[in-house]
């Protein structure tokens, strides 16, 4: 029934509305008949978003200008629609009745001689079209902005993010040990055997028992042999070479090294006892 | 006892810009969150100042520039991703379909995006229709809309928002990097066509 | 769908072998599983060979030798991995609580240290029990602690030692920077008791 569509497609000229830009979507199949055999309707229902959706093909296909709606035809168009849906979905035409309601109104009050503009107030904020054509412009706005983001790239659709393999066991995981850990565990040992005065250790003695262990380590370096004055290094002053001498004389108490001397003023040697020495 | 555990920090931080930007692209490409700034100042014992990051970050973004990954600064940091053109090479391995959104979900999502916060009533009222539940849900199961308050009505109904996960599977720092919205032409039809339909 | 959606599927694979190489490596990078041969002959649709697959993976394999990933074919397939030397950059985004030693790990520890150089027999003397081999192989390991020489005695015990290695982990300068012990001692028992209590 083409009148329905030429009452609104202005001028009627007879030459075929453009087909409707309604973004490309199935809307551009839609029938241009109003005639629509019902199990289509079911397919159109889906289609529409609602009475806006509808509204705004409406009025693209029939290619008017928004801000110049004509009523009559809009509104009986709608109503076709309307009516068709209704018999093949109630619960669904809830929404669409409530704006053929409204649309029935307006076109009521466009029949009533528009009221003069009052004086000062230019504006032409008497059009009952005015709250309809709002609503068709915001809606459109978000149906053309959720298209724009449904063009963004997006994750998982249209790219991945990149996670690779991190395999933690390749890191040595050490345990972190500080002085304190130290002291607590001689603590626990102290409590234990109760060794309370006779384990007493003082800085002093920890010195000297460092440099125990560097003077045997120096040993084995050089082969277990070396001459004593070379142990001695004078440029790190008095008090250093007072330890390490000290620490050489517990060594020797504790039978760990020999001092040799062939005669009185010949070079002193020492000697590793266990004859260990690098290299062998 | 400062450097107590050196076999786990070897060192602070490397000693070469290069070196700088090797550790940034390992940690960047090894991650599953985005870095921001202050994250990427950790990687570094807070030893390199946001001053040494950021161009560094650029030059990286660079390097990649001609290769399959892309670095992109999104909302909640830096991050790498595959370029779009190797989607389709993925979706061979995966075939199974990426989530596609019903113009119901999209719009609604649209108008959450551009209007928040809002309830579920004023999109009611832009989109002229009930909003199904189930639409809020798949957009907050999905992570990309929450509920951030209440409006003082009666009711108290609640007020969406987008999240930041929104921005950065969108790939987008801000809002502000939303596409504009289109100035509605009241005027619907084409221009070259105006003069010959005079309204009615 | 513009920019958004590529075309999906595009080529069935690339022309060139740069290209190609450029495909893997991108499909690679974005997937958390191992892939196969048969995994990456799918990315290309089964139009690229083995043969043509095989060389060009160890051409990007070499690519990336001198980067911060590494291409990997492991037991189910090549995948990326991030090289163990950026590990303790990623730990210091999500520290996990390191490990602890035993006590008698530490009490072994702390008797070579205060009391060096000492052999195993002082270490059960001062402990009262047996120490296993096992806790000081734990030490040698860690290269803190080593045999600087042998008693003169029955059986020529090895003499162990801190190390410098043990001084720098602890950050210490000298053993004489260890708290000293005698600080500790009132603390074993209250002030007012240890003159009742003599040593023993």
């Amino acid at each position: 029934m083409n009148i329905v569509n030429e009452q609104l497609t202005v001028p009627p000229s007879g030459v075929a509305a453009p087909p409707a830009r309604i973004y490309g979507e199935p809307l551009a199949q839609m029938p241009h008949d109003l005639y629509i055999p019902p199990d289509a309707m079911a397919v159109m229902l889906d289609a529409f978003e609602g009475p806006l959706d509808l509204l705004l093909y409406l009025i693209r296909k029939a290619n008017v200008n928004v801000l110049d709606i004509p009523m009559a035809p809009l509104t009986e168009q709608y109503l076709l629609y309307v009516e068709a849906m209704r018999a093949q979905n109630l619960e669904l035409a809830a929404d669409y009745l409530v704006m053929a309601a409204m649309l029935i109104e307006i076109k009521s009050r466009m029949l009533l001689p528009r009221p003069k503009a009052v004086a000062g107030d230019g504006a032409d904020e008497g059009d009952p079209r005015a709250e309809l054509v709002r609503r068709l412009i915001d809606y459109e706005q978000m149906k053309l902005a959720a298209h724009a983001l449904d063009a963004l790239p997006q994750a998982e659709r249209d790219f991945e993010w990149v996670e690779v393999w991190v395999e933690k066991t390749l890191l040595r995981r050490l345990p972190a040990v500080n002085a304190v850990d130290l002291q607590n565990a001689w603590r626990g040992i102290l409590q234990q055997a109760r060794l309370h005065t006779r384990h007493l250790v003082q800085r002093e003695e920890l010195s000297v028992r460092e440099h125990m262990g560097s003077i045997l380590r120096r040993l084995r370096a050089a082969g277990g042999f070396v001459e004593f004055v070379d142990l001695f290094d004078a440029t790190l002053g008095a008090a250093v070479v007072v330890v390490h001498f000290l620490a050489l004389l517990e060594l020797a108490r504790e039978h760990l090294l020999e001092m040799t001397q062939v005669e009185a003023f010949a070079p002193i040697y020492l000697r590793l006892t266990d004859g260990y020495g690098e290299p062998r | 006892m400062g450097t107590a555990n050196p076999d786990r920090s070897p060192a602070v931080a490397p000693a070469t810009p290069a070196e700088l930007k090797r550790v940034l692209e390992a940690v960047l490409l090894s991650t599953r969150e985005p870095l921001t700034l202050t994250d990427l100042r950790k990687v570094f014992a807070d030893q390199i100042g946001p001053e040494v990051l950021r161009p560094l970050l650029d030059e990286l973004r660079a390097e990649w520039a001609e290769r399959p990954l892309e670095l992109l600064p999104v909302a909640s940091g830096w991050r790498f991703r595959t370029r779009a053109e190797y989607l389709p090479y993925l979706e061979r391995l995966h075939p199974e379909k990426p989530p596609r959104y019903s113009r119901a979900v999209l719009e609604t999502l649209a108008i959450i995006a551009y209007r928040q916060p809002v309830t579920r009533g004023d999109i009611e009222d832009i989109r002229g229709v009930t909003v199904a539940t189930q639409v809020i849900r798949v957009l907050e199961e999905r992570g990309w809309v929450d509920v951030v308050g209440h409006r003082d009505t009666p009711g108290r109904p609640a007020l969406l928002a987008t999240t930041r996960k929104f921005l950065d599977d969108l790939g987008l720092r801000s809002l502000s990097e939303l596409p504009a919205l289109e100035q509605i032409n009241p005027n619907l039809e084409p221009a070259d066509a105006q003069s010959k339909t005079p309204s009615c």
